[in-house]
Order: C-alpha cells, then structure tokens, then sequence
C-alpha cells in the first residue's frame, strides 16, 4: 500500500483543507465546525436546502457534489465512517433558508443513526423542518422484497441529481422528499469488486481477493458481496450486472433510463468505457433507450478495483431533473 | 466499594490504553464483516476522550459530567455506528451520575445497565443479531440479577463479564442481523462480532479496574 | 494485473465505440478512419480547428477534451503509441474550416513523426494550412538549456484549454499557434511514480519499483525518471514537485499561476487534495496567487499510481484562456 | 540469385511468425529503456501485415505494389514511433521495386541500402544515438562495401547482417540519445535498444530466408 499522504491520522483534515483551498469560490468551511462545508454562494432565500454526507474515501462522494445544482452543504466522515451529528446539524443551520433542509444519505446502520440525532436536534432545538430519503440502489445487498434494507452505493449520485434539481426549481420540502424518493425507487445499481482499498490507517486491505477472482456484488466500503466467481471478461461483467438490475426493476421496451457506469477508484476510464460499451448493447437490445450517460468516478473507495453499473428509471419529471445544470467542484454539467 | 471522579477518569484512561492494544485485532474482525475500521474507529474516539481527559476533564470532579463529555467526544470524533451506540450508553449513564462527584455500588449499577440499554435503544438490535447488544444485553441482565442474589458488586459484576464474554462469543455462530454486515448472510458465521467484542473489552477492563485499583476506588 | 476488457488485443476499439456510444450528442466517429473521432457538433465556420492526439490509455487524455471551448478532433493512437498520420490526416479535412488546423500533441519521437507526416500530407494533398505546437512542460525530462527536447506530460492540459480558447475567440491560425506555445512556454510539469500501471497486452508492469520506493519525474508512460528515491510523505513530495518547478521557471511574487495536481490512474482524490494543500501552502509563503486549481485525474496512465503537479504562469491574455467556458464528455468548465 | 513478388511475400510471412516470436522480449527490452510495448507494437503491425498478404496482396505480382502497402499497412496498425520509421524503410524500398515482379541481387542490394537510408532520413537519428540505426547504418555500409568487392550477393549480404549485429550489440553500452529512452542518461547503459534488436531480426531473417529458401528464390 502505497499512499500520498502525511500522517494517517490527519488525512480526512488535510484532504479538506486542500479541497477548501482548491475551490475557495465554490465551497466554504463552517467556522463552528471542520467537518462542515457549504457552498460558497449562499443558499438562495425560501429554497429547500439540501445536505449530504457520508463517510470520506467516496470522493468525488460526497463533498465534490456541493454546488450549483446539487448540495448546499455536506457533513464530512471519517473514512467509511458516518459523520457524528455535530456537523451534520452545523450545516443544517447554515443552509436552512426557511423552507427546511432535506438529508441525502446512504442506507448505513451508522448514518441512519447519525443523521436521525441531528435531525431530531434540528427539530427540537433549532426548529428547523428536516425531511430525509435514504439511497437503497445495490440490489446485491438484501432481497427484492427487503429494498428498504439495501444500501446505497453509486446510485447516490441520480438521487442528489434529482433532489438537488427539485430544490433548485422551488419545489417546497415534502415535494423534494417525494422527488427523491421516486429516484431511489427508480434507481439499482449493482458492482463487481477486483482489487481491494486500503485504509490510510491499518494498511490493510479491505478484502481479500485470489488473483482470478472477483467480488460481485461488492459494498463500496470493501463488504463482501453475493458471491466470489472467477475475473470474467468485461462484456460477462456487464451482462451479470445489467441482468441483475432488470431482474429487480421492471423497465420496457421503449422506456427511457439514465445510466451510470461508475469506477471504483483504480480502474482506468478504458475499462469503464468497454463496460458501458456492453450495457449499452445490451439495453438496445431490449429496445430500452439511454437518454443520458455518465461514465467514470462519481462515488469511490479510495483505490479499490472495479465498477458498478446504475439504472435509474425515467419519466418527464426525474429527465427534467436529469438536465439541469450543475456546477460543482468536482462535476459540472452544463 | 465507591469510585470518586478520578477513578472514573482513570478507569477511562485504562479505555484508552486498552484500545491502543486491541485495534489491530479489531480491525481483523471487522474485516471480515464488514469495513475493517472498528478498531480504527475505536481508536480514534477514545483518543479524543484521551485529549478531553487530559484537557477540559482534568479538574472536573462531577461524574455526570466526566460521563456525558465522554460520550459526546467519542460521538463527535467518530460518528459512524458505534459513536451513536457507545455514545448513548455514556450519555445514559451520566444521567446516574449526575452531580455525583462519587459513584456507590448501586450507582454503578445502574449506570452500567442504562448503558446497555441506551446501546440497545439506539440501534434498535435485539440478542441474536450479532451486534454489540448480544454482549451487553446479558451482561446487563446478569449484573441485575445477581446484585440482588449477592449485593457483592465487584462479585455481581464479575458473574455479569462472564455472561458478556459468552455473549460475545455467541456472536461468532449466528448470521448478523444488523450493521453492515448484516448483507453477508451465511457468510457471517464464524467470526465474532468486532463490537461485540469492544464491548466486552471495555467491560472486562472495569473490572480489572476495580479489582486492582481498590486504592482508587474508596 | 486485473483489467475489465474483454479480448486485450480489442481494448482501444472497444473504448472508442463505447466512448461514442455514451456520447452521442457530443462525438462522432468518422467513416474513414474509426480512430478519427470529431465533435458531434459542426466546427464553426472560419474557426481555426483545434486537433489533439496521441496513444491511448491517458484517459481522459486525449479523447475527453473534445467538446466546445477545446479541441474539434482527436486522433486516436494504440496504447502509450502515436496515431498514424491517416487518422490524424482525416480529422484535419473533417476539422478544417477554411482557417486551417492547429496540432497540439506531446513532444515524443512517434508523435513528432506521424503528425509531421500528416501535416505534410495536409498541406500537400489537401491544401489545408496546419500549425502545431508541441507540449514540452516536464522539467524531469531534459535540462533547462534543453527545453524543446522535454516531453509533454499532464500539462498538456492548459494548452488544449489555451489553444481551444484562442480558437474560440476566432483567432487566426498563426495566432491560436503563438498562444498554444505561450502556453507551453509558461508550462513547468513534474510527476512522481509509486505504482506501474500493466500494457493490456502483455500484462507486464510498464516499470519496476520497489515496495517503499518512488520513481521521481517519471514519464506518462512509465518511461524512468530522473532518480529513484525512498516514498516520501505528501508534503515532502509536493515540496519537491514545485520547487524543481519553480527552480525551472520564474515565477515572482504577486504573479498568478493556473494549478493542476493530476492523479495518474489509481492514486486518491484525497491523496491529491493532500498533495494540494501543501502545493498551495508553498505558493502562499512566496506569495504566488493561485487564480484557479484543478485537481483530479487529467491525462492518466492507466492505473498507473503518483501525481504531477503543473504551474502555468497567468498574463491577461492566457487567464482569459483559463476562464473559457468548456463542454467535453470527459470536462465541463462553466 | 532473384526473388519473385511471392518470394518475396514469403519472406514477409516468416517475419511475422519471428515477430510473435521475439515479442515478449522485445517488449522486455523496451520496458527498461521505454515504455514496453515495442514487441506488442511490432506485433499488431506485421498481424495487420499478415492479414494483407493473405488477402488483398495474395495475387499482387508487383513487388513495389507489395512493399508499399506492407508499410502503409504496418503504419497504419500501429503509429508510435516505428511505424513511420519502417514504414519509410518499407516505402523507400518500393521504389526500387517498382513494376517489377522479380528483384535481382542489385534490385536487392538497392531495396536494403534505401530501407535503411529511409529510416535514418525518418528518425533523424545517427549512428551512437542508441536506436535501431545503430544496426541499419553499418549494415547498409556493409552490404554496399561488399557487393562491389565480391559481387556474391548472399556472401555480401551475411557479412552486412553481422554489422548489423555489431551494431546492435553496441547500443548496450550507450547512452540513449533519441527516443523515449533518451531521458534516461547514465540508467540506459547496459540494455540493448529494443528497436536496434527487432532491425536486426529482420535483417538476419531475411538472410535466413535467402539462405533455406533458394527453391523460392528463382
Ligand atoms: N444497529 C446496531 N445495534 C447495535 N450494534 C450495532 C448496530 N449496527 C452496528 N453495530 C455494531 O457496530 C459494529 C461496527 O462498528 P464500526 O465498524 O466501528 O462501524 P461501521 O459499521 O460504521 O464501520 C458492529 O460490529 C456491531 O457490533
Ligand atoms: N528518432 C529515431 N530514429 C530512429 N529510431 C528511433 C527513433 N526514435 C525511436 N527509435 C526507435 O524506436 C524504438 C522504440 O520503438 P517503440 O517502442 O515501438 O515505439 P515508442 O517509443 O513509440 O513506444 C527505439 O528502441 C528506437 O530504436
Ligand atoms: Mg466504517
Ligand atoms: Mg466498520
Ligand atoms: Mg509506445
Ligand atoms: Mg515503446
């Protein structure tokens, strides 16, 4: 394990001093609290806020997606590690503009409970009005029947699109929520895992994996998946995983999805763009049109090896949300 | 037996160092569970604890007090899963200790078994998920009962780390219910659950403690 | 080595159709020559067309960049090896709108060779005025006195963005070339190594580096640097990086720079955001103004692991270049 | 002796069967100087090569139709920094071969001196540079010297393949002075230029052939 580092201990602290320093026009740390960063530009009057967060090691997840279009404001974790309450409720406060403020957050044992503290402080001390929608999108981490137990992996990245578009239109905070929601609904994602991430502080490998083999199915923290099989050839890849999403979502022919062929940190934009290659026959095939594509690193695990694949089900409301421009550090779409 | 506020603090430090020891084996648990950071985790609160200890906590002699800034420290510095759970548990406790500058038998009772049961509240886990709960539930429940058997606490508390650590090794046979790991399904069994196992730890060092410690300890 | 592909030998085809296929709106692959590829959108008329260029595996080097606001055509060489002129020579006559062409590529011997072909058959074959400028911006590479001999490494980048913008501004040919190379001029790029990145084909390690080694000033393609030293921290390593820059280049107090700490492959966006903040450290005790920064992953070498750190020196004219909107699949500035 | 246009496709043929052969250490060899694909870059332009000769080349007669498009073929599959070189090797000898459907021994001597012509021309490399000049200048000086000494052109050809090798073995102990190889100084002593070794196979696969093969060769 080779990192560009200093101390392991102080990695999420330099990483957001640098990130800080690097876009000081988009993005600004609370002075209550490090782990706290809003956009620069301040919240527009009567717009919903929208707050995301996570653990850190995901980036461009989640403090990239702080921008015009996106997020107002993120709660920054340790690595693989939710954010305490502290900062999550820090940035609730800087971003409320009175319409209240919607959490955006992956279906994690820790950010349920985190999140749900601050929410409750939010409520009770600060008054606030906060609503949540939890990103459920790996269809490989609990049965079709148990979506509310899945979690959330690159998936995120439609349903911050799609709440960050519905605020930006005025829409008030159930509205949002609803929005949300629907995009989770729409969305499945599904990955393979081939090398592992290191953590800063132990070095050691997230997983252990044999030399021809992969993980599918993965959690973007290093979680085993469904299963270990073989390193199949891309084109197999692909087919497994886009078989899997349509297994578990109905989606006809004729309709229209967005797609997200999403790397996991060390795999070149090559591999990714082969893999899209494949989906993208496939979903032809059953005559399912793409309206939008999105190829490369949008949620991470440090350097781990491999991809995901992430369908989200469209109709005129979630496209319209699809189109809307984002100016973030760390995406831009125009 | 009673236990002034620096004992309680001391007792916290003994946390502290013991956590240092243990990481890495955390860590190994957790990486096979779920994303090998507990130990990180772990290591990462109580040494934020460590700081407030030596800092803020220094003079402060209300074990209510000492109690809650512990378990907000650890909340702030980690967040994750067991900020909130570990968090709780002290946060419940200082509720005993509130303006206590000593904690009696009975106070430390209670102030373990609203522990266990504030962790329980907070992540909503029953016995038998392969969490934490599996650890402190029974340990909880046997500090109780055998309280009101012998009145010995040291005695009680010694039965009730023996229930924790057959709580703990439980783990190591069911498929885990809650927590990341709870995606693995039978993939679960075999190994012992990493908070589970932090859990006993910590208990098993207040007993250390105050077997070894009866100077500090009134 | 782990690659999703599918047949090593397909890997350069197979990402271009995918490549094309995710972005229709904004690319199109040219009959004549599969790696012929141009902006889905018509070049402007009288606009002076910006062509780039160069092996494959620099993802999103060097097909990303094509889009408004960059480049108008791309060709599209083998893994780490140089198009041939015939592809080059299509995107030329597909490009040129009457104001002629501008080839912007790395200084390397292949390079030189099949664009100076190409140009020859341009001017010969089809009448068609080209200009070049050539990227020489690793101070690794060759001494001072030397400088035409210096590769093109990640800086590169500035001056597709200067190059496009003059082009933009409808700039004549001579002088979208005079910015090109003034932007080069002002360029200074240096990189470190820790981990090699694997050719598809042979599987093999582009390089060899021991377990607490790092290679520094090594080339994008994993061409040795200048020495091996001992892997150091983020800060030591950044230190390093920019005073051999700044050692190379004069850049005073009160000047501006353009920033870019570039990821080769499967190095962090936290390793980089590290690497940053002591970039912008430095800069800031010698009172060098930063005017804008990007950090991430820009001209890559497959999943090869380290980070260059590039400084272009800022006038007027070249921070209106930087401020120029910009529409690629792989880059969106706004 | 003569070589007739199937001749002297046969000759083409059995380079590609060498190249697949020496591939991995070719790419061995550029992985210390370079960036380690010379042998996979030889590789794909002589299979795109193969591909012409078993299809549009098989009834060409004209050896300059035949030599032409084995360098634009060879150019085409791969750029990078060989292609244009032996492709201009390959395209200088076309023009001597030229409408003719059988080269004789100074049709031959002629096409090698002008490979070798072209490529330096190409590459603008010299002699010492460390590139595969170093094989083609002496080679090309050989075999002109000693055709007009002994007239023998296979004689002449053999002494001219063991310049070549001389020359490729003393790019071991030079430092590189073109190419990617160039920014190596003192670290490319010791390894042979890669491009240096794959001239040199073909120039000594040609002899081979002329040598075993004069059933073919008219
Ligand atoms: N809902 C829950 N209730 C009780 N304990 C839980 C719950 N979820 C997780 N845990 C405990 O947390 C431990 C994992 O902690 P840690 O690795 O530090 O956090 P994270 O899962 O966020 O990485 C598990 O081993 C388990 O004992
Ligand atoms: N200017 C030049 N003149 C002659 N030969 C050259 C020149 N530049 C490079 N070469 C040859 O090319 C070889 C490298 O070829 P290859 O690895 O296929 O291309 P690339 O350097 O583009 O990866 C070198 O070993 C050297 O012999
Ligand atoms: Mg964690
Ligand atoms: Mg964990
Ligand atoms: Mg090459
Ligand atoms: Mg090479």
């Amino acid at each position: 394990m080779k990192k560009l580092v200093n101390n392991p201990v102080n990695v999420v602290e330099e990483m957001v001093e640098g990130y800080v320093r690097a876009h000081p026009d988009y993005i600004k740390q609370l002075q209550s609290n490090d782990r706290a960063l809003v956009n620069a530009r301040e919240t527009k009057e009567n717009k919903v806020g929208i707050l995301i967060g996570g653990g850190s090691g995901h980036e461009p997840g989640f403090l990239g997606y702080v921008g015009e279009g996106m997020a107002d404001g993120v709660a920054v974790g340790n690595i693989f590690a939710s954010p305490s309450p502290d900062p999550i409720l820090e940035v609730t406060k800087a971003i409320d503009k009175g319409a209240g403020v919607v959490y955006l957050y992956g279906n994690y044992a820790g950010d349920v409970m985190n999140f749900g503290m601050a929410a409750e402080m939010a409520d009770l001390e600060e008054d606030i009005k906060v609503g949540m929608a939890l990103a459920t999108d790996d269809v490989a981490s609990a049965p079709k029947e148990e979506k509310d137990k899945r979690r959330g992996i690159a998936g995120e990245f439609f349903i911050y699109k799609a709440a960050g578009a519905a605020a930006d239109f005025g829409y008030d905070l159930e509205e949002v929520v609803r929005i949300a929601k629907k995009a989770n609904q729409n969305t499945r994602s599904m990955g393979v895992g081939t090398s592992p991430c290191y953590l800063p502080q132990t070095g050691e490998p997230s997983f252990e994996i044999g030399d021809n083999e992969m993980e599918i199915g993965l959690g973007h923290h290093g979680e085993p998946g469904i299963e270990k099989g073989p390193l199949e050839t891309a084109d197999k890849i692909a087919d497994r995983l886009v078989n899997d999403i349509l297994a578990d979502i109905e989606i006809t022919k004729g309709e229209e999805v967005a797609v997200l062929v999403n790397g996991l940190g060390s795999t070149p934009k090559m591999d990714l763009y082969i893999v899209y290659r494949r989906v993208e026959q496939i979903l032809s095939e059953r005559g399912i049109k793409i309206y939008r594509s999105y190829v490369g690193d949008y949620i991470t695990s440090l350097e781990m090896g491999g991809c995901s694949v992430t369908l989200m089900k469209l109709d005129k409301e979630l496209t319209d949300t699809i189109d809307h421009p984002v100016n973030c550090p760390m995406f831009v779409q125009k | 037996m009673e236990l002034t506020s620096s004992g309680l603090k001391d007792f916290f430090k003994e946390v502290v160092e013991m956590i240092e020891k243990e990481k890495d084996y955390l860590c190994e648990l957790d990486r096979k569970l779920g994303d090998g950071d507990h130990g990180v985790t772990m290591s990462i609160g109580w040494q934020a604890v460590n700081n407030k200890l030596n800092n803020e906590l220094a003079d402060i002699e209300d074990c209510g007090k000492v109690s809650i800034t512990v378990g907000k420290t650890f909340l702030n510095a980690v967040g994750s899963s067991v900020g909130p759970l570990y968090a709780t548990g002290f946060m419940r406790g200082a509720k005993i200790a509130k303006n206590k500058t000593v904690l009696n038998e009975r106070d430390l009772t209670e102030y373990w078994v609203a522990f266990a049961k504030g962790v329980k509240e907070r992540g909503q886990a029953e016995v038998g998920d392969k969490t934490m709960v599996d650890t402190l539930e029974p340990f909880a429940n046997t500090l109780e009962v055998s309280i009101n058997n012998s009145q010995e606490f040291e005695a009680a508390f010694s039965d009730a780390v023996k229930a924790a650590e057959k709580g703990m090794n439980s783990t190591k046979d069911i498929i885990s219910k809650k927590g990341r790991s709870s995606r693995l399904g039978d993939r679960s069994i075999g190994v012992q659950d990493p908070g589970a196992t932090s859990a006993y730890f910590i208990l098993s060092k207040f007993l250390h403690f105050i077997k070894s410690n009866s100077a500090k300890t009134v």
